[in-house]
């Protein structure tokens, strides 16, 4: 049992909100439930959608062809007939008309605002969902007299059409990338948030901020991102966790500052949400063509780590690991995501755990060395404010005691230096579990290589067309050898990405990883499953 | 000399809010070059702009156009006026834009006298990024990312302009096009930079139409003299951009000749 | 209760040139360290510097620091003091360094009255990329990259802080090291932001101690009452940090209490 | 005949200044020579030096053992005894003591500056060069007499050593690679130079800013980085060609706009003149560290171009080609040198000529489209002020003129576009005759593989030990089958970097290209030829 609903409309009349909302019933029903939400740059009008897929299995991708299409407005009509089948059910406003379509009365709060709770309605009586199961979403809204008589009017506008019973009693719960970011962070330990608005990173400060209190952090918005970069900098210096969001332009901005975080060795962690580029580009749409960007940002050789989410659990348990990780090796780490991971919704098991590892701390004996030559290449940690020690921190080449040298011999002491520690991470990383996910049916010998959010509709159409799924987490440092022990007995294997020059294939040719055909989609519109499996069967 | 009457509409999409703030200030800024194109060639305006919802306004105007980057116009802005002096060069930026982002660019075409001009659409948030607090927004504000209230008080971007050695100095409203359009007119003839605050009202996140209704007045209808630094600089701080009890000054605070940085570059 | 006097010299080698005016500025510094030593412990202070020859200040000072990058040293002390809001924030700066380059994130610190110090090394020139014009740089220096004179007239830095809300400003002068002693103590207790702009003579690019021994004067020699920001702005304006004939106030000309960002974020 | 002389003293002694006045003498008589300027980031004190070969060969390295070693301080004695060879001929500072030492008088002309003219008279009487090959450049200094006795005294205070003759009647030319970049641009039509002041790219800011007049073109210097670029980007779409010029760090604060030039298809040349890093790092030394970065900096997929000069001549050439490149093809393009290449004084044979092409213009018919969609992918430039049409230009995705879409097809488009875009300047530039050279012993089955300045040292050692090289001058798009060419029948293959991590080799790993080792260097001082061929012969 699955079925697929487009729900269309203006910008601002609550479209996202009813996505929500259904989302919210369906999985309480204990469905599994994905939300693609589609939006364009701009408030009040234009259209938006969301795509809502869920089914009794777990499914985490959309299809281009909807079941049912929920047009709120004229636009809608024409902008979803390409995304009609022959039997798809069409609701439509009681203004319009379309042959064959069901009309019903999609009522504004307010003018231009709040057509969700109509469309909840509609929606529910249509997949024979009882009336109840929306009402606690709708009186928890503002105006809450006001939509629930919206809500109950549109309900009993239209006759049932399926018959969508309850699966279990347990209710899944749902997520959104971005949510579970900003938790993984929390839990992971987190002290201060910083960052400046930007599309589809700003639900993680938004939702940080909101909730700080209650989850005992503060946030800071500056006046750009270069100040959001060197002020989390000196947070990390200071002792406390920081973290910075941002997408590709304002990245790009804090590539000086990065290299700054390689070479004083102060932990770092940026989530780098990607959207569709170059430049300002679509901003409101999704890619994955930052990849060699990030990989290689920031001027001079310096060890760093790169973490790849695929859905909302692994952005919980990367989030968390990259705090740890920044803190364990003093180095930036990069939880490299995008709009479909950040702002799609989810239906996750997180089990939220506090885990915060204790870095190697300075054992309080002797003189303080910053930048104290040891075996592995990291230094202990210590703070300003520690009696009788100075913390002496540096953007220059240094000695241990992080004072300026320009000696031939102490520069490539300190290289060294962090070459060793490069090595030391690069052994921690590439044994560790989550390196490489292996889905798909991993006996096949067609294998699909691929990255980031395109893990579930990759995953769902491998299982349906029997290819091996080969996925790695970690991108830097990259697992090479585990993925071509994977690879080794293959006899075709295809790379998919959003990216127009095919960045992941040319990061994994860099260890010597060919493929034998490259699937790109760059047109801001994540992967739709019935897209994916055509253009995989063809191969 | 009458001249043909261009259109200056590209026919895009406008996907502004209704009512937004935004097509007082687009009209007045029509009018005026139309006015202006009695003796300056259309094809002598370059229009740019930051990004924010500011910035669609150089999609739908029919003049050359670049369309910058958050917080960069200006700089561009002065690149372009030293490749062709002849262009009438003019920035259509945000507050978050080019009082955060890109205040750095902001001060130092002022410090230059640059010969361009800037409209700031100053609705006093972030509102393409859905709405957080920007450099002028009141203090109690709630924005997204200060859902307690912000914990800066706002800039007085008149006083930081008047003190980087802008030449002209001026406030408008978007809700008086009339008077805009004659701010804007002055703007773009003065020569050597000019800087013009518009209050512009976010029907989505920061509606200001009663305040400014209700608090602004006219400079030009008091005894104001736009040639006096001193004058200006006093004028410049009766509202701090966060009070709504105050009268809100609007008009041409400050005007100078000096050379223009084109002249001695 | 005497505090045992640390010695404040990492040992590193000094690379300034002999008579430069940051040998003043370090000494004020750290007699202004010693004598606040008696009050807070040496392990709360935290400096930090820009890039170019004044950031090498930190190599000397055994204090805790963090060398970081041009322009940047203002955010990063800002993250220092959000995580810590015990430890005393100084930022040793450049004018190259925070008037150019950093210019946006002074005035945010100021806006938000961020409890640090700003020091700012204002040689007026870019000296350790070998003599290039600077923001306060006057109109007619010959800089390697305006050799036939500058095409800017010089910013004035102190007008620009007090226009951005800064709570407590002031100018010191390098030679003068009692006098900047006693100007760097009071910043470093004004809870909140604190700017202090140190004319520092450059012997290899600007040599100005003759201006400055010259034409300074003492504002607590006179009646300047630093809580009135009017008369705080009109004296930031006597001295236009360009011409040579006219008298250059030193000291606090503006001090204020407000709640710092701290506080309030 | 070869010699390897270095002078050392402090900063503001006129060390530098000495050994381009000796330079000078020596090309005069018809010498091939090479300094290396080896200064830490300070303005007086501290230690310099000049490291200066000079051969009746093509030369373009140094030796770290030096036969002459001209010490002006104390310091400059304890710093060059690893430089000393058992022969090593000392001229010391007569307050000084060293066995063996000749001492001399080296005078400051006022206290801590300019020793130069006694360093040059005692150099030239060592060498046995006629006192009156020296005395033009002592005549042009300023306080000449002062100089001209102080050089005098200095001559006639040492004796002859060697008896270096007059090679030939052609004067050799001298110019330092920034020189030669300066020069190349204008000769590539460069109508406003823009940057902020970095070393070491500070130098071709300088030569241009002082001889702007002569030269017919202006000079800003902005207020940071990112109005450097931002005005670039402005002058270029205001129809006049700019260039840029910074290092890492700077570069670092370029990549938004970088990514906004790919966007809005707008000329740019930017030289960005590596140091060692990260961050603030050693500025005044060198490496090459910066290649991966600037290879794939700015965020989303846009097509770029990156060449690499060896030399002066070469940095001459590709300036000079860079500002047409960038033209024909309405995109980024990036000189990548480093100090090495950018400060060094080589002996040059430029023929400067002027060679601006005509980008592809609008033919004035219709309606002007800015993005036009054309079969190349190259749309027909016209520019603001041009009667009855308007020029726009943007960061977001857009349609043919210029106007903002968010529609998936017309995005796919405008990708499609500058990919195709990307095909032609591949199809271009790899058959560029430069885009690789072959040097060294062409027909040896043993190969180095190199990029930018190692050209010189490599070279050397090459043709003294029986290897050829090869050498990319383009590194974007990479010409990796004329590489692999050249390649098939090698027996070895070694590598020659000065990058801590090897970036150059991961370069070439990711078009397939291996080599069985790899030499890098990274503590910021260049190759030494004797240091070269000691690791080579390892191998
Ligand atoms: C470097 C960079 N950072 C962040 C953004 C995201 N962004 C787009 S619009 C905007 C804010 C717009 O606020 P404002 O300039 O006031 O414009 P308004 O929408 O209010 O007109 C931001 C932060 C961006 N495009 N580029
Ligand atoms: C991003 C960046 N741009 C440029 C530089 C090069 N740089 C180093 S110091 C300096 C100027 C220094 O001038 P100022 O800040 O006045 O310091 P001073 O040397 O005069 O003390 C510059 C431009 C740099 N380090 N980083
Ligand atoms: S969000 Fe505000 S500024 Fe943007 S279009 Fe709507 S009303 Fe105008
Ligand atoms: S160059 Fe100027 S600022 Fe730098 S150390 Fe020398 S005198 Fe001081
Ligand atoms: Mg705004
Ligand atoms: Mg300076």
């Amino acid at each position: 049992m699955e079925l697929n609903i487009i729900i269309g409309g203006k910008a601002g009349a609550g479209i996202k909100e009813a996505g929500r909302m259904f989302a919210r019933v369906i999985a309480n029903l204990g469905y599994y439930v994905f939300v693609d939400v589609d939006y364009p740059s701009l408030i009040r009008g234009g259209h938006n959608f969301v795509n809502i897929r869920f089914s009794d299995k777990k499914i985490m991708s959309v299809k281009s062809k909807a079941d049912i299409i929920i047009a709120t407005d004229g636009r809608s009509i024409r902008a979803h007939e390409k995304d009609a089948k022959e039997d798809t059910v069409w609701v439509i406003n009681e203004k319009e008309r379309r042959e064959g379509a069901i009309r019903a009365p999609f009522k504004e709060v307010a003018p231009g605002f709040f057509k969700s709770s109509s469309v909840l309605g509609v929606l529910l009586k249509l997949l024979g969902i009882p009336l109840e199961e929306g009402l606690p979403l709708i009186l928890s809204l503002p105006q809450k007299e006001k939509n629930e008589s919206i809500y109950r009017e549109a309900y009993n506008s239209v006759s049932e059409v399926y018959k969508i019973r309850k699966l279990s009693e347990t209710k899944r719960e749902l997520l959104t990338g971005n949510e579970a970011i900003a938790l993984g962070a929390v839990d992971g330990g987190l002290d201060i948030y910083v960052a400046y608005p930007m599309t589809p990173a700003s639900p993680v400060l938004h939702y940080l901020a909101k909730n700080k209190n209650e989850l005992g952090i503060k946030v800071v918005h500056p006046e750009n991102e270069i100040s959001v970069i060197n002020m989390a900098l000196g947070i990390s210096y200071a002792g406390k966790r920081s973290m910075v969001g941002t997408s590709g332009g304002g990245f790009a901005l804090m590539t000086e500052a990065l290299s700054l975080s390689g070479m004083a060795e102060i932990p770092l962690v940026i989530y780098e949400a990607q959207r569709a580029g170059p430049s300002t580009g679509v901003p409101t749409y999704t890619a994955q063509s930052d990849l060699l960007f990030c990989l290689f940002a920031g001027h001079g050789d310096f060890p760093r780590i790169v973490l790849a989410p695929g859905d909302a659990e692994e952005a919980y348990f990367l989030s968390r690991e990259a705090l740890n990780l920044a803190w364990k090796f003093q180095v930036p780490v990069l939880l490299l995501g995008d709009k479909t991971l950040g702002e799609s919704i989810f239906t996750a098991e997180i089990n939220r755990e506090k885990r915060v590892e204790k870095p190697k701390l300075w054992n309080g004996n002797g003189d303080y060395k910053r930048y104290e030559i040891t075996d592995d290449g990291i230094s202990p940690l210590a703070f300003p404010g520690t009696e009788n020690i100075t913390v002496k921190v540096t953007s220059y080449e240094h000695d241990e005691r992080g004072i300026t040298v320009e000696d031939a011999l102490l520069v490539k002491k300190m290289q060294d230096k962090r070459l060793k520690k490069a090595e030391t991470i690069r052994n921690y990383m590439i044994n560790e579990d989550y390196a490489i996910k292996i889905e798909g049916n991993p006996q096949s010998k067609r294998v699909i290589i691929t990255w980031g959010s395109n893990k579930g509709v990759v995953n769902e159409v491998a299982e349906e067309t029997g290819y091996k799924v080969i996925r790695p987490l970690i991108l830097e440092p990259f697992p090479h050898e585990r993925i071509k022990g994977e690879i080794e007995r293959a006899e075709k294997v295809i790379g998919v990405e959003c990216s127009a020059s095919g960045q992941f294939i040319r990061l994994l040719s860099m260890y010597g990883i060919r493929v034998d055909a490259n699937i790109k989609k760059y047109d801001g519109r994540p992967f739709y499953k019935d897209e994916l499996k055509s253009l995989i069967e063809r191969y | 000399m009458a001249v043909a009457k261009k259109s200056l509409y590209t026919g895009a999409e406008i996907t502004w809010c209704r009512l937004c703030g935004n097509f007082g200030l687009m009209s007045a800024f029509g009018w005026a070059v139309h006015e202006l194109a009695e003796t300056i060639p259309y094809e002598k305006f370059v229009i740019l702009s930051g990004i924010g919802c500011h910035g669609k306004i150089v999609d739908y105007i029919d003049l050359n156009s670049f369309y910058s980057l958050h917080g960069r116009a200006v700089p561009t802005a002065t690149g372009i006026k030293l490749a062709n002096p002849e262009l009438k060069v003019i920035c259509f930026v945000g507050d978050g834009d080019i009082y955060a982002e890109g205040i750095s660019h902001l001060v130092f075409a002022a410090k230059r006298n640059t010969d361009i001009t800037v409209i700031v659409h100053n609705n006093r948030a972030y509102s393409l990024t859905t709405g957080q607090f920007a450099p002028t927004s009141p203090s109690y504000f709630k924005g997204k990312s200060t859902p307690y209230g912000s914990p800066e008080d706002p800039m007085n971007p008149l006083a930081i302009m008047l003190s980087s050695g802008a030449t002209f100095v001026a406030r408008g409203y978007a809700g008086f096009t009339d008077h805009l359009k004659n701010i804007i007119k002055e703007a773009i003839l003065h020569k050597g930079f000019s800087f013009v605050d518009v209050l512009q009202p976010c029907v989505a996140f920061y509606n200001t139409y009663d305040l400014y209704n209700r608090q602004t007045y006219r400079l030009e209808q008091t005894d104001h003299d736009p040639s006096d630094f001193e004058k200006a600089y006093s004028k410049a701080l009766e509202w701090d951009y966060n009070r709504e009890d105050v009268k809100i000054p609007i008009g041409i605070f400050y005007r100078v000749e000096k050379p223009t940085y084109e002249e001695r570059a």
